[in-house]
């Protein structure tokens, strides 16, 4: 059995199950009560669980992931929501200094069961302040997870998973999905973080993608098919841990890969799945050179032309991997 | 303050902004709005307490505080069109117009991302020696950003001359500066910090530019910072996807009822002397320069990717140079 | 508060941190040092007033909160000799100890890391209706930092039973609290957040613990979050950079003039009547208890490096499978 | 001529000879006054420009950094020290938010010509908050530039060309080096912004190191020498912008590439020297993997036989570089 729902509403549903099933689960965050959120993800959890439960905070990102951390140390297992994934430059120092290395810094003594989660990318006209897609920075701190969920099923199976996990979970969701519709199973299939998904399968080339990318990449491959091209669509779903063994199996049968990212490519994150490949035993079974197709190397714009010129779209997805494929 | 001035400067504002509110709906804008509709005698009073050369910060409700200060309305506009005749050339929006030659230093998308880059102008000012003084609007929301606090205790120490601006509409976003803030008044908060603070009326123009002119001539004395609440109120949600669920409709027709424009329009009347045609003919030129705004920046380019990618980076004295041409 | 317990409790920490720098100086401990000899008095008054359960956030000046709270001496030196013994294995040192079980959350490296989670604790008591109550400390430079701001906004806002002790010990690494804060007391900050705020002698044990049974009394009772702030010293310098070119030689001699422990050592004699064989018995006994520490220290196993690694993650409930285990 | 001088020397007389030649350079920063700095750099400066120019601020790194950035834009050069490059973290917004992008965001009508200094690495036993290395961060960030300024001369020249860059230049000096002496001409000899150094020319393989690691990777290529193996060393000194042309030619040449960081393996800057190479036409030169050696995927710890373990050290290099050449 399936049914319809958004992104939103999966985040929501699986909130919802998480503090029916676990009084220990809260969510906090600024606006997340009688405003909803700001887009909405919250709506009206604050009237089924309460205002002790669903928690309205002053702006202070820094301050409430501070106290999400001491009340994940003493036995809770708080939801904060970060506004716009922008705004943990606020919180960076509890992020990371505090949240991610607690664990391992007090010898194994305490557990951080923290997750943040925050909406990133652009395409909606929001600008350089509120579009930044910044998975990288968090997939090289050592401590934490971070989760990138590309649709409705994953966004409620993922914040589940990480709501199970004892460590700091980072989920990153999209703003561009959030009211975008989803065949959804009746209950979330419970994930593990650091399992990804090949998304479509394919034998020309091989295209590993995150978040909107991942459907922007699975259009793609519908329109190479048609070219006659055979295109693999990997999502990690998880980029810390990262589900290595899956890209390189992959990989290995293709022998070509297209790496898909929104962010920036400079110091991205496709620049460690590139070089993963790259290090790796199947360096040998590429036909061709690994091609990243990233955002480009700017602020997001306000313009909407700008905008939307600044990240991959489904026309730059068939492009980069058709020339890949005609290649050498 | 030039009294005719500053009712002009409202219009502008209020117009400005219902223009905005139009295009949006009519979808020839796109992204977010953060309107200023019934706030518009703080930035009108405060900034008229400035003089050339002085600056501001804004926050992202700037279109008032971008206006008071002097920015040129088609360029705003433009900016908002996402053309590239606008302010910031298509790539800022409403979120970060600036108009820096004249001393704003723009508007900002970040909460209380403003204060500490407003102490910094502000001591720039006093190490270049000049009489300059610094205005940071913010919010009331803001308060409660440490980057707020930091602002506030580093200007308090070195004595700057900046004014810190509370433009208090009793709310940000959803939360209550009441609830949030446990005191009586945000103007409270400036003794911890060891300076003065005031709150005025934010709808009334005079109060707000009295009491930011003492401010500013403290600062410019050497006197050191002010902190000065205005009180003050949103007519329009937040932003688009306001349902207004945090405050009762009873409240929002209050202070509609409190409009500071009509307000001055009374005081204008009555104490002035001005009449009503002249008051009207104020609103009428503001009209035609609002239509005039929009036609500037309907007619303005679409900004080029090229130039976009060209203008991440200022031009520095050298750049690297090809391997063949390096010793 | 049992006086005999609290004059232990001082010495402790006065010779553990003595001897922390006796095995600095031979070069058997490395990395940084801060020493709170002549704070004493801040941490065991306050920990004093905690019943089981209780909960502290610390400071990179933590060993006497640490040691207040009750932790285990062999534990603590074992760790600052980055033994597989120590509170955390060798991976933490003097920054990072931490003894989770009784309720010491830890150490903190960076300034006003601690205050947020403090908070956050805080609100995890209320939300688990236990009466547990956090103490926060925090020297006076940690107010200069937005964390400590935001924290004690959200806990004045959600009235949380936290108590923030600020060890007013005059310096933050160099810079002077008097000059950097323009207020006459840290306490009279506690306004602008609606709370009550305190100063007391930091050097006086009973005054100490006085204040904070106060303050922890109300958070218990639900009446929310106290500031308090404890006038101290810290006889050594900042960190082993230090040359004290900040202050001047008198003032440290002064302050050291008015040692807290032997000023406690006179109450308890003349007041309360112990003799000096009692008060020379007990800090025998901790010279002994501090020999046992550093054997039991320095006898611990090297850390490997394969448990550190295995030591980032705590364990899941389910792990990623091998590819050929998926469906 | 040449002379000898300390790391943390050649800082501080940069900064010295700024800001006497150009007085609208300043310096501020905790503890930058009369204590010298954390380690030493500013030492004696405020005796030299007054209290004025050197300023001590309280702690406070968001407002610091923010300062700085809103005495750029007004017409000053200010520097920032922050004390302990972890500490970024709680100054990410204004670095990241505001200062990189405010040139863009205004459409160019604004300029930031602020230098934020900041201590990275590990080793002295300073543990996981006070010992990270971050570059990868920065890297990432459109708007920004980073140096890494590897021995004394550049400590100098860099900071030197830093503050004649109309932008925000983050300048990540490191711990270990401060006290380190170094041979140093006369005068600072001018420096570009991106472009990088053949630290040490070879045949066989390529080693691309940053920081501290470019002087172990020194080290290491005598030792190799001894082996029969010519390493060539290659510092790119700035990392954004990166000297990729320097990089290509290199591994063009030699064949085999190693690229040493200190910081954790995941997601770090040589991800994207390895991604660059992998994609570019050199990628037809390799005769073996791309082979990445950098700190493990851990924070740093306390205990010094960990902490040692933690980074890579110049046997390990030795070890990676001969087991590359020795491969395919
Ligand atoms: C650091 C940061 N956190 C959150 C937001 C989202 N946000 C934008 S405006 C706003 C409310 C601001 O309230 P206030 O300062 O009172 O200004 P007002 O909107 O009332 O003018 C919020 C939460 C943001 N832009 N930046
Ligand atoms: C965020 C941060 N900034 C700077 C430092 C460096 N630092 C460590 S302790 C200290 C002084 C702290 O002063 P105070 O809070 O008064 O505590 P005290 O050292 O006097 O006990 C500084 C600047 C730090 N550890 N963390
Ligand atoms: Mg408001
Ligand atoms: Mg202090």
């Amino acid at each position: 059995m399936s049914r319809t729902m958004t992104y939103a509403e999966a985040v929501r549903e699986a909130m919802a199950t998480a503090m029916t099933n676990d009084e220990r689960v809260f969510l906090m965050g600024e606006d997340v009560g009688v405003y909803g959120g700001a887009f909405g993800v919250s709506n009206d959890l604050y009237e089924r669980f309460g205002t002790d439960r669903v928690r309205d905070t002053t702006i202070s990102e820094l301050g409430i992931v501070g106290m999400g951390v001491g009340a994940a140390l003493t036995g809770m297992r708080p939801i904060v929501e970060i506004q716009f994934s922008d705004f943990l430059c606020q919180a960076m120092d509890q992020v990371v200094n505090q949240a991610a290395k607690l664990h391992f810094m007090v010898g194994g003594q305490a557990e951080v069961p923290l997750v943040i989660r925050a909406p990133g990318g652009s395409g909606t006209g929001a600008a350089a302040q509120h579009s930044q897609s910044l998975e990288a920075w968090f997939a090289h701190v050592p401590g934490l997870k971070v989760v990138m969920p590309s649709n409705a099923t994953d966004a409620g199976s993922l914040l589940l998973a990480a709501l199970d996990d004892p460590n700091p979970v980072l989920v990153l969701e999209h703003k561009l999905l959030y009211k975008q519709s989803f065949e959804v199973p009746d209950e979330f299939p419970s994930a593990r973080l650091g399992e990804g998904r090949i998304e479509r399968e394919g034998s020309d080339l091989t295209i590993v993608a995150t978040s909107v990318e991942v459907q922007r990449s699975v259009q793609a491959a519908e329109q190479l098919a048609e070219q006659g091209i055979s295109a693999e669509v990997i999502d990690p779903r998880t980029i810390k841990p990262l589900d290595v063994p899956l890209i390189l199996q992959s990989v290995a049968r293709t022998g070509r890969v297209l790496l898909v990212q929104e962010a920036p490519k400079f110091a991205g994150f496709m620049a460690e799945v590139a070089a993963t490949i790259a290090e790796s035993e199947v360096f040998g079974d590429l036909q061709a050179p690994i091609r990243r197709l990233c955002g480009l190397d700017t602020p997001i714009p306000y313009s909407p032309t700008l905008e939307k010129a600044s990240v991959p779209q489904v026309d730059d997805i068939v492009r980069e991997a058709a020339a890949l494929v005609g290649e050498w | 303050m030039d009294a005719m001035d500053a009712y002009r400067t409202m219009w502008r504002i209020r117009l400005f902004e219902e223009a905005v509110e139009d295009l949006y709906g009519r979808g020839m804008m796109h992204g977010t709005m953060h309107l200023s509709i019934g706030q518009e005698a703080v930035p009108t009073g405060a900034c008229a307490a400035l003089k050339d050369g002085d600056q501001i910060t804004s926050t992202h409700r700037g279109h008032g505080h971008c206006i008071a200060k002097g920015a040129d309305l088609g360029r705003s506009m433009a900016e908002l069109l996402a053309r590239d005749n606008g302010y910031c050339r298509g790539r800022g929006g409403s979120m970060h117009i600036a108009d820096v030659a004249t001393g704003n230093l723009g508007a900002n998308g970040i909460v209380a991302g403003g204060p500490p880059i407003a102490a910094g102008a502000a001591l720039s000012n006093k190490l270049r020696g000049t009489d300059q003084v610094c205005l940071c609007f913010h919010g009331d929301g803001a308060v409660g950003e440490g980057a707020w606090h930091e602002a506030m205790t580093l200007a308090s120490m070195w004595n700057l001359p900046v004014v810190f601006i509370c433009e208090n509409n009793k709310y940000g976003m959803s939360m209550s500066s009441e609830k949030a803030f446990k005191v009586e008044h945000m103007s409270d908060k400036a003794a911890g910090y060891g300076i003065p603070g005031e709150t005025v009326d934010g709808n009334d123009v005079e109060a707000v530019h009295e009491a930011v002119a003492r401010a500013v001539a403290r600062a410019r004395a050497g006197e050191g910072p002010t902190f000065i609440e205005a009180l003050t109120y949103r007519w329009r949600g937040h932003s688009k996807s306001d349902k207004n669920l945090y405050r009762t409709k009873e409240e929002i027709a209050q202070w509609r009822a409190d409009d500071p424009i009509a307000a001055f329009a009374a005081v204008l009347h009555d104490r002035e002397e001005v009449t009503q045609e002249q008051l009207n003919a104020v609103q009428d030129e503001v009209r035609t320069e609002i239509r005039e705004a929009v036609r500037f920046g309907t007619q303005g380019e679409e900004p080029t990717v090229e130039a976009m990618m060209a203008g991440i980076y200022a031009p520095s004295p050298v750049d690297p140079r090809p391997l063949e041409a390096r010793a």
